[in-house]
């Protein structure tokens, strides 16, 4: 029971699974990559989990009784309630995975890639040309500002003009 | 011990080959495949640790229902990903390098693998162990604390021991830790008329009997313990469904064809198939039932019923699977599994216990009434993880009949 | 070592060298259809003989019920896997087949990329 | 008899480990398959002989699940790979 390297080398292994998981999800422009790198960085954390739950000589947490009671196994069972939490966790991934993989398929269907860097241009070059649009919306609005002036002298001059015939409003 | 650890150095190298190989490898179908073969690689690790009930989940949920859905969304995807100019990124590396330092800086402090000192096995977890325990040790009668027990005290990587101010070579220590080894986690619990850490409101359930009729501590713990949690982990995998019949499911015009392929030209494969559904769909419901008996439970006997009827899906096509349980049947079989599930918490409130006191169900005997609730809590997530698990597989199939 | 102990560790040697020489055959063997014939035979035989083995060592006494429980489902896993693991080779290879994979001859080396 | 078991274990691993060679190289994607499905064998005796090593061989179920489990995915795998689609 010395400490040693081998009583943390679990820690290290579930580190070294998360940070490859991470380098997945940063590294990799591919949604499904990243997808699948997330669910690496999730294992990661569930072997951190049941890991800890272990304990010297134990067994598996259920219990056998023979007869009467008595235990077939008396010697420490090990702790279950890192494995109810993990139990639910993993389902719920499979959940988070089902509804990341539909979306990447509106995405796909959307942009007709799953590269996030190309997706990233797209959405650059649709902001460039929405910028363009309204510079163009803006110009003509201007254009059509600069304008107002005259048209409302224009209307002035017409209503001056229509005094003298009144009941006529233009 | 030195068994497990063993298996478990070299069975976590192979994870961690299979795990660098799916990120590096380009192929985003090689990449599911090896996905596959990482759960089930990670399902042997939770063996090895004796995490029967997760191992199951593992291998299942892992194994079976991720690879499919990945592949059937690969069907609309190009199968590879574009080449990348530079092999290694650069700032991500650093970052991860930095991360990983940190983190790695972080578990020196922590208790070695399977000390049963460690703090986990002594701070909440006794408080619901302890009726376990107690029931464990109704033979041979109750022991009181040692003197100088300390609940906290556990080793670091150092070899120091903290929290415990005597000697380690004290014979007091090594009495604590025999007591600690042979499962008597927390033993001021057991004595009775003191509970130290029972505030008002704290326990949902009656101290001298949870635990002690259903032999199975995880599914105990995960319906009756964190039965609130699971309720509303089932009510996410619920969501789930749902979401993906609003982001995919589009209205089907009257007359429409469906399109499928199925495999009924191989025909060993055909007439396997037809011999194992019935046993696959038999073993689910095994599963579910006997979760408080052995490995097993709702998730998991959801899952494999799940995969039952995908394995039918596959060989014969979805068109026979619709004929056999058309999308509308399963739509409501979805919500029918979370009905049932708060359905039993609230016929607990009828029955003059509280939310999901299963003890009050049966008043002559409570732990049959436990027994029955869980029961019956176990076959509503079964239901709903099932019948979401195979909306999953429809909402993605039929978007290739596009 | 008891007799029964002996004997399950016969069939466990006999299951672990099987085991091994399907795997080097997997990587040694030139062409798929010839890594097919290793893998599936000494696939099976190798799960026979463990299982088999572990049969004798089931620990329990063999009138109670937990015992023959064990003993019976070992059994079953045999029965699962030597009906589910020659399916699933037998429709890898008639699926590989009907894509056109040509098996590879000494004198047409050409059956699959190198 | 641990010793026994050990061994096993670890001759087993051992062909893990060179299966996993196949199914990470394999050219051709046939061959992939046939290296994931005998993985999944491999882990089936695996995971009975870890209920034997701890001394625990009741959960035999997860062997069960394991056989369906790599059925069912070699037949997904397998139909992705003629017909390109699921259903």
């Amino acid at each position: 029971m010395t400490a040693s390297v081998l009583g943390i080398y679990n820690y290290w292994i579930y580190v070294l699974l998360m940070m490859i998981g991470l380098y997945g999800v940063i590294a990799k422009p591919n949604l499904i990559k990243q997808a699948i790198a997330l669910g690496l960085f999730q294992t990661g954390i569930f072997l951190y989990y049941i890991s800890m739950a272990v304990i010297d000589g134990g067994t598996a947490p259920v219990w056998t009784t023979i007869q009467d009671g008595a235990q077939k196994f008396e010697g420490p069972y090990d702790n279950p309630l890192p494995h109810v939490l993990i139990l639910t966790a993993i389902v719920v991934s499979v959940s988070v995975l089902a509804v990341a993989l539909a979306l990447i398929i509106n995405i796909k269907r959307r942009y007709g890639t799953i590269e996030a860097d190309e997706i990233d241009e797209i959405d650059q070059a649709d902001r460039l040309a929405e910028y363009a649009a309204g510079q163009a919306f803006d110009a003509a609005d201007e254009a059509e500002a600069e304008a107002q002036p005259a048209i409302r002298a224009a209307a002035a001059a017409a209503a001056h003009a229509g005094h003298a015939h009144p009941g006529s409003h233009v | 011990m030195t068994t497990i650890v063993i298996i478990d150095t070299l069975l976590l190298l192979l994870v961690t080959a299979t795990a660098i190989a799916i990120i590096e490898v380009r192929s985003l179908y090689a990449s599911a495949m090896l996905t596959s073969v990482y759960s089930l690689l990670m399902a042997l690790v939770w063996v090895n640790m004796h995490s029967m009930d997760v191992a199951f989940t593992e291998a299942a949920v892992g194994g079976g229902i991720s690879t499919i859905l990945l592949i059937g969304t690969l069907v609309h995807l190009p199968r590879e990903e574009k080449k990348l100019k530079k092999r290694l990124h650069a700032p991500a590396a650093i970052t991860c390098a930095l991360a990983g330092a940190a983190l790695i800086y972080g578990t020196l402090d922590m208790p070695n693998f399977g000390d049963p000192m460690a703090p986990i096995h002594h701070y909440r977890v006794p408080e619901m162990m302890s009726q376990t325990v107690g029931f464990i040790n109704q033979t041979k009668g109750k022991q009181p604390a040692p003197e100088g027990f300390d609940p906290y005290a556990y080793r670091t990587f150092n070899g120091a021991v903290q929290g415990i101010p005597k000697d380690p070579t004290d014979t007091a220590w090594r009495e604590t830790s025999i007591i600690a080894q042979r499962g008597i986690m927390v033993p001021q619990v057991l004595t009775p008329g003191h509970e130290p850490h029972h505030e008002a409101g704290h326990h949902l359930h009656p101290p001298d009997d949870f635990n002690g009729h259903i032999p199975n501590s995880v599914t105990s713990l995960l319906a009756g313990y964190r039965g609130y949690d699971t309720m509303f982990e089932t009510t996410v995998i619920f969501t789930a469904g749902v979401s993906l019949i609003m982001l995919l499911r589009r209205p089907r015009r009257e007359g429409e064809a469906q399109k499928s392929a199925p495999m009924t030209d191989q025909v060993i494969l055909r007439v396997v198939t037809k011999m194992s559904i019935p046993f696959i769909l038999l073993f689910g419901l095994y599963v579910i039932t006997h979760g408080e008996l052995g490995p097993g439970g709702g998730f998991q006997g959801g899952v494999v019923l799940a995969c039952g009827f995908i394995l039918f899906a596959l060989v014969f096509g979805r068109p026979a699977l619709y004929r056999v349980l058309p999308p509308r049947v399963t739509d409501v079989l979805t919500g029918v599994g979370v009905l049932i599930y708060s359905g039993t918490g609230a016929a607990c409130l009828f029955f003059g216990g509280k939310f999901l006191d299963y003890s009050a169900l049966n008043a002559a005997s409570p732990g049959e009434g436990e027994a029955l609730g869980m029961t019956l809590v176990e076959y509503g997530v079964g239901i709903t993880v099932s019948m979401v698990m195979l909306t999953i597989f429809n909402q993605l199939a039929e978007e290739q009949s596009k | 070592m008891a007799w029964n102990e002996i004997v399950c560790t016969i069939f466990l040697a006999l299951g672990c060298v099987v085991t091994l020489t399907g795997s080097v055959g997997l990587v040694r063997m030139p062409d798929f259809y010839a890594r097919l014939h290793t893998a599936g035979k000494t696939d099976s035989l190798a799960q026979l003989l463990i299982l088999f083995g572990l049969v004798f060592v089931t620990p329990g006494p063999v009138d109670e019920i937990g015992g023959w429980l064990i003993r019976v489902k070992l059994l079953m896993v045999g029965m699962i896997l030597i009906i589910a693991a020659p399916t699933a080779t037998h429709a890898i290879t008639k699926a590989a087949h009907l894509s056109g994979l040509k098996p590879w001859t000494k004198t047409d080396p050409g059956g699959e990329p190198k | 008899m641990q010793l026994v078991y050990l061994i096993t274990a670890v001759a087993l691993l051992v062909g893990l480990f060179i299966l996993g060679i196949r199914a990470i190289a394999g050219p051709t994607v046939w061959d992939r398959i046939l290296a994931t499905n005998a993985i999944g064998t491999k882990t089936i005796l695996f995971v009975t002989l870890l209920g034997y090593i701890a001394g625990r061989p009741e959960f035999i179920d997860m062997a069960i699940i394991y056989a369906l489990v790599t059925f069912i995915t070699t037949i997904a795998i397998l139909k992705f790979a003629e017909k390109g689609r699921l259903d």
